[in-house]
C-alpha cells in the first residue's frame, strides 16, 4: 500500500507541559488506522495539529510523500485532510444540502448552484454508501445522520485523508453498523482514515492498525491480527499497579442514598439512565466509572434535583422517597455537589471569592443579622481568610473575582464551600478533569477526608485512575445502564476496562 | 531595552496626573462659571438703576413647547412677536426658547428672570400652570419682569397664584375666529360636509369648533360637521389618515384645522382627494400661495403683544387683566384669499364678516347649543 | 360607523403605515440573522428621516434625500457595530445609547437647518403613481397599487430578501453566522466581516424606513415623528419568526391595527380616543404572547463572538 | 475590615472602570465645545451659564435638586432591575402609573392632609409594582423578551394617563387634573420638597438592600449567573419576578413624588416623558451602583436645567444638551467595554510589568 500521511516526532508543548512527545504516526491509503489512548493521553492534541488548529512545537507532516506545512483548517482542506468533530460543526436550522455546501467557493458565481452541488454529492452518497435526507433539517435528523452529513461535508470538499474523533460515542449499535460499512467503502476507494476511539470491540473490528499514545507519547504500532484486546488495554491502561494509598472500606452498611430503577430519557442511549439503581452508604466512596457520555450527566442531575427523573424512586438520608426534585430540597437534606462545570455550575464568576465561599449561607445567623438582614462583611471576610489557609486557595486575595483564578483554585473555593457544611452526601462530578497534579492530589485527600468523616460519596468520573484511586466500590456505566459493581479494594481492572467498553 | 520602557511609562498619561487633570478641568470651568455669574448679575444692576418709566431699551423672550416653524401654534405666536417688535423699535428679542419640556418650563422662565427681561412670553396655558411658583418669586425680586401666558382664562386657570401684578393673559375672541371660518366652510362646501382637527380638548378649542359649525350651519342648515379635538400637534400621518376616513366615509370637502403639523398631514389628503374639490382653511397664520393648492383662506390670530409693550412702557401692565383679540383690534382677522374663491363669495364672506365683527351674525346661545352637545 | 366604507380608507392607512415599519424590520431580520440585535432602530430611523428630509429639501431631488438618508443611517450603525462586535460591548446597552444619541443629532441638524426661516420647514413629497386597471379593483385597489414608488420598492424587497437568504451563498453564510458562529469560522466564513456587512445592509434599510415617514407620509420632520416604530419593527421581527414573508404579514397587521385606531378616532368622535390609540401597541404585546416564544431565533442571537473561544 | 488588597489586574480593572465614566463625561463636554464654537458660540460662557444656572444660588440648586428627583426614581428602577439581569425599559411607564394611582387616590377619594400623602405615596408604589409585574409574568411564563413588552407598556400606559387627565379628574375640562390639595403635597424642606431626600434615602437604602442583604446578594448572583445560582439552590424565577415588581415599584414611587411634590402637582400632558430613557443611561453610566447613580442622575438634572441657562444665554438649540447626554452614554459604554477587552487588559497589564521591573531596577 502506498503512503498517504506521515507525521514524523511531532511535538506539542503548553507552557511546561508536553502534550505531544515526538509522536510518529503513518497511515496509508485504503487503511483504517486507530488512534488509542485514555482521556488525556494527547490524542485531540495531535489531530488538531493535523488539521492546522495548533502548530507543532517540533517535527514534520508529509502527505504523499511530500512534505506539507498547515497553517489553518482551510489549508488542512485543500490537503485533503479532513476532520469529524465529535461535537458536530452543523446548522440546525438548515436542511443537509445547505449545511454540506455552507463556505464553498467551487463556484464562481454569487448563486448557490443547489442542482449541481447536489448531483455531486448524490454521487458521493452513492459510492460509498452515506445515506442522508439532503432536505430535511439537520436539527431533526437522528444522530447518525447528522453524523453522515459532517462525513460528507469533508468527502464533497475532496479528503483523501478523514479523521473521525469518537464517531460511535453517540451512535447506536445498527448505526455504528452501518458507519463501518461506510468507512470499508471509503478504504476501498483508496481514503485513509484514522479512527479515535475506547471502544475495544469495535477498534479490533474495524481497524488494520493501532498506535496507543499515553501521556503525550507513542507506546507502540500493532497491526490488529498480530494482538488482542486484553493486550491493547494492557497498552492502554499501562502496568497499572495502582498505590494503594488510600484506605478502603469494606465494611459501610447504613443506607445513606438509594436509587431504585430511576429512568430519564431512556429513549437516548448516550443522554439518559435506563432502569439505573444504586445505592450509597454513609461514610463510602461509589465510583461511577465509565466513558464521558453515557449517562454521567443525566445521573449527576436527578442525585442534584436539577431534573425530575421519568420513572423509579429515589430514597433520601432520613429513609423517605423524595418528591420534589429541585436543588434547594436537595441542599436542604445535606447534599455537598461538585458540579460537572466549575465556571457556568459552580461558580458566580463576577462574584468575589469570598462571596462564592458563602453563596449558600448568606442567610445564616453566622454571616448575617436577623436571617439575612444585615450581611456581616467582616465575619465573611475572616471565615473566607480562614478557609483560604485550610484549602490553600493560591490568590492575592479574597476580595478577588473567582473568574481571575486558576482551574485548581477554582475548584478548592467550590470544594471549601462543599465541605465546610459537613454534608450527609456528596456528589462529585468529574472534580479534577483539566486540573494539575497537584490540585488533583489535594481534592482526592479532602474527598477522603470526608468520607471518613462519614459522609457518603457519589465520585462521577471519566477519569479511570482516580475512580480506581479513591472508589471503595465501583460501578460502570454505559449508555445509560449499570453494568456491573465491583469492589473498590482489588478492583478486576481488566473486567471493568472492558465493561466500560461496553462488554 | 530599559530606556524605552522608562520613556515608554513616562510618557504614558500616568493615571493619577489623568485624574488630576480632569479635576482640574472641572474646577476651572466652575471658576469661570462664578466669574460668568458676576458679570451677568453686573449687567443686571445696570439695567435696574435706570427708572422703570422712561426706559431706553426693553427685552422680550419667547418659551414655547414646540418650535418657531411648525406651520401653527408656535409659529403664530413667533409672527404676532416679529410683527411687535417691528412696531416697537425699543425692544429687542431674545433667542426664543424652543423644545421646552414640561419638566424644564418653570426654569426656562426663571432663566430669562434672571436676566431681568422685561416681558416674558409664555405660549399657551401649559405654562400657566407652571409657572406659579416663578411668578410669585419674581413679583419681589424683580420688579420689571412681566409675565404673559396666551390663550390663558385668568379667573379658571391661574386659582393657585399668589399675585398676578407682572401676569396678564391674553384671551382672543374664538367665537369670531369660529364664525369667520364657519362662513368660508359655509360658502365654499358643495359637499354640504365640514370638518374640523383640534390639537387639545381646550375649552377655547370646543368654542372654536361650535361657532364655526353655527356660522356654516346659518348659511346652510344641512351642514353636517365632524371634528376630533385629541390629535395632539405633532403627529401629521394622523391628520392624513383622519382626513382621509371623513372623505371617504363623511365626504367632507372642506378642513379647518388648530392642531399645527397635524393639519400639514390634513392638507396632504385633500390634496391627494383633488385640490380644485376639497379646500382648507389654515389657523393660525396666512400661507395661503402657490405651494398650498388646497388653502382658501386663513384665519389669522395675533397675540396682541404690540398692546402688551405698550402697557408696560406705560406702566399700566398686569394685575391679571386678559387682553382680548377681536376683529376690531386686529386680534382676529381673515387672510388673503386663493384664488379658488369667486369675488362673490369674497364679497359675500367680508358682508358677513362685518356681521360678525357687529355681534350680530350667530347669537351666544347659538354657539354654546351645539358646545353642550360635544 | 359602516365598516364597510371605512375599510377602503382603513387598508390604505395600512399599506401606508406598514411600510417604514417593514423597511425596519427587513433591516432587523438582516441584523439579527448575524447575532446583533439591534435596539437602535429607533434612532436610526430618526437620522434617517431628518437627513432625507433635509438633503431632499436641499437639492430639491428626493430620491439624493432617500440616498443620503440612507448613508447617515450606515454611519450612525457604524458606530452600534463598532461598539458591539469589535468592543465586544453589550448589544442592548448600545442600542439604547444609539436611541438616545441619534435623534438628538436629528433634532440638532434640523434645528440648524430650518433655523427660522420657516419656508425650509415642509417639504416636497414622493408623487404615489397609480397602476392602471389595479388600482380601480374596489376596497383594495385603491390601498395597494396606489402608492409611492418608495413604498412598491419595499414591497418588492420582501421576494428579493428571501430569494437572497434562500440561494444566495452570501445569504447561507449570514444564516450560519447567527446560528452556529464557530461551525461558520471553520468553514473558512469571517463571521466579524459578516457581521459588519449586517450592520451595513440593516443601517441602509432602517434609514429607508425613517425616510419614508419624510419623503412620502407626512411633508414635515418633527422631533419624534419614529413615535415606537422602531421598537414595534422589533417586535414584528420576532412574532415573523425572522423571516421576511413574516416580517411582511406582521408588519401590515401592524399598519391595519393603526388604521383601525385612526378609523375609530374619526367616527366614534365623542368616545374616550386615546383608548383607540392604544390598540396598536396592545396589539403588539398580544400578538407577542402568542407568537413570539423564545426558542424561535438564530441560536446565537444577541451573544459576542469571542475569535479566540475556539 | 482588613484592607482590601487585590491583584495587579484586579485594581487597574476597578480604577479604569471609575475612571471611564469620568472620561466619558470629560470627552462629551469637549465635543460639544467644539459644536458650540462651530456655531460661533463660545463654549467657555456657555458652560459657566449652565453652572450658575444649576448651581447658582440655592434657589436654581433646589430647582436642580427637584428636576433631578425623578431621574434618581427612575435611575434607580432600571439598576436594581438590570443587577438581576432584567432589562426592564418601561421605568417610564411604572413612574406614570404610579402618578395615575396617586391622583385617583387623592383626587378619587378627595383625601386631605397627611393621610392623603401617605395613601397617595402607597398607591403610586403598588401600580408601579402591578405595571412591572406584567412584564415579569409575561417574561416567566412566555419567556416574552422584556425589552419590548415594557416598552409596549410604557406608551399604553402613556395614552391611560391621557385618560386620566382629560375624562376622569380633568380640571372643568382643560387637560390637566385638578390639582392635589395643600394639606396633601409634600412638604419643602430650604426650598426644596422632601421627595428629593426620599430619594436620596431610597438610593442608599437600595444599595444596603443590594449590598448588604442576603436578598440582595441572591439578585446579583442570579444577575451575573443564573445556572449558577439555580444549582446552588437559589429561586430564580421568584427573584426575576421580585426583580421586576419592586424595580417597578421604585419607578412608582417616583411618579407619586412628583406628581406629590413638584409645581404644578396635576397630570398634565407630557408628565414623566423622557424620564424612562434617562434612567436607563443613568443606570449605565453608574454601573449599576445606586449611590453613584444619584450622583449621575443629580449630574443629569445640572444638564437639564444648566442646559436651560446656556440656551438663553449664548442661544445655541437645547438639542446640544441633548446630544452631550447622548455622547456621554455612547462614551461610557464603549469605554466599560474596552476595559473588559482581553487585548486591552493585556496592555494594561504590559504596562503594569513594565512598572514593576522598573520598580525592581530601582529597588
Amino acid at each position: 500500500m502506498t503512503e498517504l500521511l506521515r507525521m514524523e516526532n511531532i511535538s506539542k508543548r503548553f507552557g511546561s507541559f508536553y502534550a505531544n512527545k515526538n509522536v510518529t504516526l503513518d497511515v496509508q491509503e485504503g487503511e483504517v488506522h486507530t488512534l488509542l489512548g485514555e482521556n488525556g493521553a494527547g490524542k485531540s492534541t495531535l489531530m488538531n495539529v493535523l488539521i492546522g488548529l495548533y502548530q507543532p512545537t517540533e517535527g514534520k507532516i508529509f502527505m504523499h510523500g511530500k512534505e506539507v506545512s498547515i497553517s489553518s483548517p482551510r489549508v488542512a482542506v485543500e490537503q485533503g485532510i479532513g476532520m469529524v468533530h465529535q461535537h458536530f460543526m452543523l446548522i440546525d436550522d438548515m436542511t443537509g444540502l445547505e449545511n454540506i455546501i455552507l463556505g464553498d467557493k467551487r463556484h464562481s458565481s454569487p448563486l448557490l448552484q443547489e442542482d449541481a452541488d447536489r448531483k455531486a454529492v448524490e454521487e458521493i452518497m452513492d459510492r460509498y454508501g452515506l445515506e442522508i435526507d439532503l432536505d430535511e433539517k439537520v436539527g431533526e435528523m437522528s444522530i447518525g445522520m447528522q453524523q453522515r452529513v459532517e462525513i460528507m461535508k469533508v468527502l464533497f470538499r475532496g479528503a483523501d485523508l478523514l479523521i473521525l474523533d469518537e464517531p460511535t460515542a453517540v451512535l447506536t449499535d445498527l448505526e455504528v453498523e452501518g458507519l463501518f460499512d461506510i468507512m470499508r467503502s471509503l478504504t476501498a476507494e483508496g481514503k485513509g482514515i484514522v479512527f479515535i476511539s475506547h471502544k475495544m470491540r469495535e477498534v479490533m473490528r474495524i481497524s488494520d492498525r493501532v498506535t496507543v499514545l499515553r501521556r503525550g507519547e507513542t507506546v507502540e504500532t500493532v497491526r490488529v491480527a498480530d494482538t488482542t484486546e486484553q493486550e491493547l488495554a494492557d497498552l492502554m491502561i499501562g502496568q497499572k499497579f495502582v498505590e494503594n494509598t488510600y484506605k478502603k472500606v469494606t465494611d459501610a452498611t447504613k443506607e445513606e442514598f438509594v436509587l431504585k430503577d430511576v429512568s430519564f430519557h431512556p429513549e437516548i442511549k448516550h443522554g439518559g439512565l435506563k432502569d439505573v439503581s444504586l445505592t450509597i452508604h454513609k461514610g463510602e466512596i461509589l465510583g461511577v466509572a465509565g466513558i464521558d457520555g453515557n449517562g454521567q450527566t443525566p445521573l449527576a442531575e436527578v442525585v442534584t434535583g436539577l431534573v425530575k427523573p421519568d420513572s423509579g424512586k429515589v430514597i433520601g438520608p432520613d429513609g423517605a422517597e423524595i418528591a420534589i426534585f429541585s436543588p434547594e430540597a436537595f441542599i436542604d437534606a445535606g447534599l455537598g455537589n461538585i458540579p460537572e462545570d466549575r465556571n457556568k455550575m459552580g461558580l458566580v464568576g463576577d462574584m468575589t471569592i469570598a462571596e462564592n465561599l458563602v453563596l449558600k449561607q448568606t442567610e445564616s445567623d453566622q454571616f448575617s443579622l436577623g436571617h439575612g438582614k444585615w450581611l456581616k462583611m467582616g465575619e465573611i471576610h475572616s471565615y473566607a481568610e480562614r478557609l483560604r489557609e485550610e484549602n490553600d486557595i493560591r490568590c492575592t486575595s479574597v476580595d478577588q473575582t473567582a473568574r481571575s483564578l486558576s482551574g485548581g483554585n477554582q475548584q478548592k473555593v467550590i470544594l471549601a464551600r462543599e465541605l465546610e457544611g459537613h454534608p450527609k452526601l456528596l456528589v462529585a462530578v468529574y472534580p479534577t478533569r483539566g486540573l494539575d497534579i497537584g490540585a488533583t492530589e489535594f481534592i482526592h485527600n479532602q474527598i477522603v477526608a470526608q468520607r471518613d468523616a462519614g459522609c457518603a460519596v457519589l465520585l462521577i468520573s471519566a477519569d479511570f485512575d482516580e475512580v480506581l484511586k479513591l472508589s471503595d466500590r465501583i460501578v460502570v456505566l454505559f449508555e445509560g445502564q449499570i453494568m456491573g459493581t465491583y469492589s473498590g479494594a482489588n478492583p478486576p481492572i481488566k473486567e471493568i476496562s472492558l465493561a466500560m467498553a461496553g462488554k | 531595552m530599559s530606556e524605552i520602557k522608562k520613556s515608554l511609562s513616562a510618557a504614558m498619561l500616568d493615571r493619577r496626573q489623568a485624574i488630576f487633570l480632569g479635576l482640574g478641568s472641572m474646577g476651572a470651568l466652575a471658576l469661570a462659571g462664578c466669574g460668568g455669574s458676576g458679570s451677568s448679575s453686573s449687567s443686571s444692576d445696570s439695567s435696574s438703576s435706570s427708572s422703570s418709566s422712561e426706559q431706553s431699551s426693553y427685552k422680550v423672550a419667547m418659551i414655547m413647547s414646540g418650535i418657531i416653524t411648525d406651520g401653527g401654534w408656535d409659529q403664530g405666536h413667533y409672527e404676532s412677536l416679529k410683527r411687535a417688535l417691528d412696531s416697537h423699535p425699543k425692544w429687542e428679542m431674545l433667542e426664543p426658547k424652543e423644545n421646552t419640556a414640561d419638566a424644564d418650563a418653570a426654569t426656562a422662565a426663571q432663566t430669562y428672570v434672571d436676566q431681568d427681561v422685561d416681558l416674558i412670553i409664555g405660549n399657551g396655558n401649559q405654562f400657566a400652570s407652571d409657572w406659579a411658583e416663578v411668578v410669585a418669586d419674581a413679583a419681589d425680586s424683580h420688579p420689571k419682569v412681566h409675565f404673559l401666558i396666551t390663550n390663558t382664562d385668568p379667573t379658571t386657570e391661574m386659582t393657585d397664584y399668589e399675585t398676578l401684578d407682572p401676569v396678564e393673559t391674553v384671551l382672543p375672541d374664538f367665537k369670531q375666529t369660529g364664525a369667520l371660518a364657519g362662513v368660508v366652510a359655509g360658502l365654499m362646501t358643495k359637499t354640504k360636509s365640514i370638518g374640523f382637527i383640534g390639537g387639545m380638548k381646550l375649552p377655547s378649542t370646543l368654542t372654536k369648533y361650535s361657532a364655526y359649525l353655527a356660522a356654516a350651519q346659518k348659511i346652510d342648515p344641512s351642514i353636517q360637521g365632524q371634528y376630533n379635538f385629541e390629535a395632539g400637534f405633532t403627529d401629521a400621518s394622523l391628520g392624513t389618515n383622519l382626513t382621509q376616513q371623513w372623505i371617504a366615509s363623511n365626504n367632507v370637502d372642506v378642513m379647518w384645522g388648530d392642531a399645527s403639523a397635524v393639519d400639514n398631514g390634513a392638507r396632504q389628503a385633500l390634496e391627494a382627494a383633488g385640490a380644485d374639490t376639497h379646500f382648507d382653511i389654515a389657523q393660525p397664520i396666512d400661507i395661503v400661495g402657490d405651494n398650498q393648492p388646497t388653502v382658501v383662506t386663513s384665519t389669522v390670530t395675533d397675540w396682541m403683544i404690540g398692546q402688551a409693550m405698550d402697557e408696560i412702557e406705560s406702566g399700566s401692565f398686569g394685575g391679571g387683566k386678559a387682553i382680548t383679540g377681536n376683529m376690531d383690534n386686529g386680534g382676529i382677522s381673515l387672510g388673503k384669499f386663493s384664488d379658488k374663491v369667486s369675488k362673490d363669495v369674497q364679497d359675500k364672506i367680508n358682508e358677513y364678516a362685518d356681521q360678525i365683527k357687529a355681534g350680530t351674525f350667530i347669537t351666544d346661545d347659538e354657539v354654546s347649543a351645539i358646545q353642550k352637545s360635544l | 360607523m359602516d365598516f364597510m366604507t371605512a375599510l377602503p380608507t382603513i387598508l390604505k392607512a395600512m399599506t401606508m403605515g406598514a411600510v417604514p415599519i417593514l423597511l425596519a424590520a427587513l433591516g432587523e431580520v438582516f441584523s439579527e440573522r448575524a447575532g446583533l440585535v439591534n435596539i437602535g432602530l429607533e434612532g436610526v430611523m430618526a437620522i434617517g428621516a431628518f437627513v432625507g428630509f433635509a438633503v431632499g429639501k436641499m437639492t430639491g431631488n428626493l430620491w439624493v434625500g432617500l440616498l443620503a438618508g440612507m448613508a447617515a443611517g450606515v454611519l450612525v450603525n457604524m458606530l452600534y457595530a463598532f461598539c458591539t462586535v469589535t468592543l465586544c460591548a453589550d448589544q442592548v446597552v448600545t442600542g439604547m445609547a444609539i436611541n438616545i444619541l441619534a435623534p438628538a443629532i436629528a433634532l440638532f441638524g434640523y434645528n440648524l437647518f430650518v433655523g427660522s426661516n420657516s419656508a425650509n420647514a415642509t417639504g416636497a413629497q414622493m408623487p404615489s403613481i397609480a397602476i392602471p386597471g389595479l388600482s380601480d379593483i374596489p376596497f383594495i385597489g385603491n390601498a395597494f397599487f396606489n402608492q409611492t414608488l418608495l413604498a412598491y420598492l419595499a414591497f418588492i424587497l420582501v421576494p428579493l430578501v428571501r430569494y437572497f437568504f434562500k440561494h444566495f451563498r452570501a445569504g447561507l453564510s449570514f444564516r450560519s453566522v447567527g446560528e452556529n458562529p464557530h461551525a461558520a469560522e471553520t468553514l473558512g466564513i469571517n463571521v466579524v466581516r459578516m457581521k459588519y456587512v449586517a450592520c451595513i445592509v440593516c443601517g441602509l434599510l432602517t434609514a429607508a424606513g425613517g425616510a419614508f415617514l419624510t419623503l412620502c407620509y407626512t411633508p414635515i420632520y418633527t422631533d419624534g415623528i419614529v413615535m415606537g416604530r422602531g421598537f414595534i419593527a422589533l417586535a414584528t421581527v420576532i412574532f415573523g419568526r425572522w423571516t421576511a414573508l413574516g416580517v411582511l404579514g406582521a408588519s401590515l397587521l401592524f399598519g391595519f391595527f393603526d388604521g383601525l385606531n385612526v378609523a375609530l378616532q374619526a367616527q366614534f368622535q365623542a368616545a374616550p380616543v386615546m383608548f383607540f390609540k392604544m390598540i396598536p401597541y396592545i396589539f403588539t404585546i398580544i400578538a407577542l404572547i402568542f407568537f413570539g416564544s423564545k426558542h424561535a431565533g438564530p441560536k446565537a442571537n444577541g451573544q459576542p463572538y469571542f475569535r479566540e473561544q475556539r | 475590615m482588613a484592607k482590601k488588597a487585590l491583584s495587579p489586574e484586579e485594581r487597574s480593572e476597578k480604577r479604569m472602570m471609575i475612571l471611564t465614566p469620568i472620561v466619558a463625561v470629560l470627552l462629551a463636554l469637549i465635543i460639544g465645545a467644539i459644536i458650540i464654537a462651530c456655531l460661533g458660540k463660545n463654549p467657555f460662557e456657555g458652560y459657566a451659564a449652565m453652572i450658575q444656572g444649576s448651581l447658582g444660588d440655592g434657589a436654581k440648586l433646589s430647582k436642580t435638586l427637584e428636576r433631578a428627583c425623578p431621574l434618581i426614581f427612575t435611575g434607580l428602577c432600571a439598576a436594581f432591575a438590570y443587577k438581576c439581569g432584567v432589562f426592564n425599559l418601561g421605568g417610564e411607564g411604572q413612574f406614570i402609573m404610579g402618578g395615575c394611582a396617586t391622583a385617583t387616590c387623592v383626587l378619587g377619594l378627595g383625601l386631605e392632609g397627611p393621610a392623603g400623602l401617605a395613601l397617595g405615596l402607597l398607591a403610586g408604589i403598588v401600580a408601579g409594582a402591578i405595571w412591572g409585574l406584567l412584564p415579569g409574568i409575561m417574561k416567566i411564563t412566555r419567556g416574552l423578551n422584556e425589552m419590548i413588552t415594557t416598552i409596549m407598556l410604557n406608551y399604553v400606559a402613556m395614552y391611560f394617563m391621557e385618560y386620566i387627565f382629560k375624562n376622569v379628574y380633568s380640571d372643568n375640562g382643560l387637560p390637566k387634573t385638578v390639582a392635589i390639595p395643600q394639606s396633601a403635597r409634600l412638604p419643602e424642606v430650604l426650598g426644596t420638597h422632601v421627595g428629593v431626600i426620599l430619594a436620596i434615602v431610597l438610593g442608599i437604602f437600595t444599595w444596603y438592600v443590594i449590598f448588604r442583604t442576603s436578598f440582595g446578594f441572591k439578585i446579583r448572583a442570579v444577575g451575573m449567573n443564573p445556572i449558577a445560582s439555580k444549582v446552588n439552590g437559589f429561586p430564580v424565577r421568584r427573584l426575576v419576578l421580585l426583580a421586576f415588581v419592586l424595580s417597578g415599584a421604585i419607578a412608582g414611587l417616583g411618579g407619586a413624588v412628583e406628581l406629590l411634590g413638584k409645581t404644578p402637582y396635576r397630570l398634565a400632558d407630557g408628565f414623566g416623558s423622557g424620564f424612562g430613557f434617562d434612567g436607563v443611561a443613568i443606570a449605565l453610566i453608574a454601573q449599576l451602583n445606586p449611590i453613584a447613580a444619584i450622583f449621575v442622575a443629580f449630574f443629569f438634572g445640572v444638564l437639564s436645567t444648566g442646559g436651560t441657562m446656556m440656551q438663553s444665554v449664548i442661544g445655541v438649540p437645547t438639542a446640544i444638551v441633548e446630544i452631550i447626554r447622548g455622547l456621554i452614554i455612547i462614551f461610557a459604554v464603549a469605554g466599560m467595554a474596552a476595559v473588559k477587552l482581553p487585548k486591552i487588559k493585556a496592555y494594561v497589564a504590559a504596562r503594569l510589568d513594565a512598572r514593576a521591573k522598573k520598580a525592581e531596577v530601582n529597588a
